[in-house]
């Protein structure tokens, strides 16, 4: 599935969208950290169809997914 | 404006810094609302700020719009639903490259009363700094960046 | 602005309705101070209100200006010593007839950060209103007048 | 002493300035009252040298007086 990346993620990545494949939340959040370099200490939230979720869910592929570094808005 | 058109979904972004004549204009408008008695407005400026010896001469904004648009579309209900005399509500933020001295975020609440505009201004000034995925570069003049974080 | 011109005793009354255009031009004049991250906006609007069956068109705004000016360098000083980081504070208000959905009052403070901006504003608007002898005919579009207070 | 008039009570008086007879605070109130009608039923404060003035104090005779209906600015 493909992976909206913004701000300092997407510069950290070198792109501002990847493929991954992922079935669920969790196998999500491990592949991000084996694709994108640094982003283990980073602070980060994970938007599935514009909205930050927390807790594991399954995928069925048509989600919107999105990494978002810290705001900064205003 | 209806009640209505107030709720409508819109888009917050605009390229590049707001105008004080867009401001201006945009209070201007309200000449014809002769139940409103109070405006408050808040504008977000960008600083010349100093970091690590280094300083700052604009902010790069990007934004992960759609979200952010649904975001300011409940941060929006919350506030009419909150403050039912407040009669309209209006939110730009800059998206693109914005120098120190430029405007970037403009908050804009009319009410009967100022209790109501000013709360309003408040809340949502501060839920948005919180809740909308918008992202900030600060471009050194000497050269290199940081990433903005709101605290 | 130095921090003695902040302080400087001036004269808050304009004859006539405040311009859309004053506001953005005094907005304007801040892109040069830097160290501004907020400015924070009120504006008082004429009501058209419905009293006793009757329909405000108007106030007729007069003034004890010695004594409003001398009250308003006072508020200016409290301002100043509460918010340091305020860097700015600009009050304006009209004397004379001014037609419901005209602009009579603006207040206009800046600093670092939003928080002392918007408390100042809140502060400064309140006790303008509570303290500066102002006084307010607000005449009817069907004939007659009765006078305005502030409860 | 002259006195300076404001709002509803300029306009009760029909002038904005009067001169009164008072060597103090409470006689200048006692001769308002009757010079002004309708003034005892009013609300108001004296500003003495542009500030509002409670308790009773004697005149020198320059002072600035001046009678001041509720406020209404903003």
């Amino acid at each position: 599935m493909q992976v909206l990346l913004f701000g300092m993620i997407a510069e950290k990545a070198g792109a501002d969208r990847i493929q991954v494949d992922a079935s669920s939340l969790d196998q999500l959040r491990t592949r991000l950290v084996e694709r994108v370099e640094g982003l283990a200490t980073m602070s980060y939230a994970i938007a599935v169809d514009r909205r930050v979720v927390q807790q594991d869910m399954p995928f069925t592929g048509t989600e919107e997914i999105a990494v978002l570094p810290p705001f900064a808005g205003g | 404006m209806s009640e209505v058109n107030a709720h409508r979904k819109r888009d917050i972004f605009v390229e590049g810094a707001i105008a004080p004549s867009f401001i201006s204009d945009s209070i201007a408008k309200h000449a014809t609302r002769h139940d409103i008695g109070a405006h408050e407005i808040f504008l977000g400026q960008v600083r010349a700020d100093m970091i690590g010896g280094r300083s700052v001469e604009a902010i790069e904004y990007t934004a992960y719009a759609d979200m952010a648009n649904e975001q300011m579309t409940a941060i929006r209900e919350e506030a009419f639903a909150r403050w039912p005399q407040m009669t309209c509500l209006h939110v730009h933020h800059s998206l693109g490259v914005i120098k120190a001295g430029e405007l970037c975020f403009f908050v804009f609440a009319s009410a009967t009363h100022r209790q109501q505009a000013r709360e309003a201004v408040a809340y949502v000034t501060d839920e948005v700094k919180k809740r909308l995925p918008i992202f900030g570069k600060e471009i050194f003049a000497e050269g290199g960046h940081v990433w903005k974080t709101n605290s």
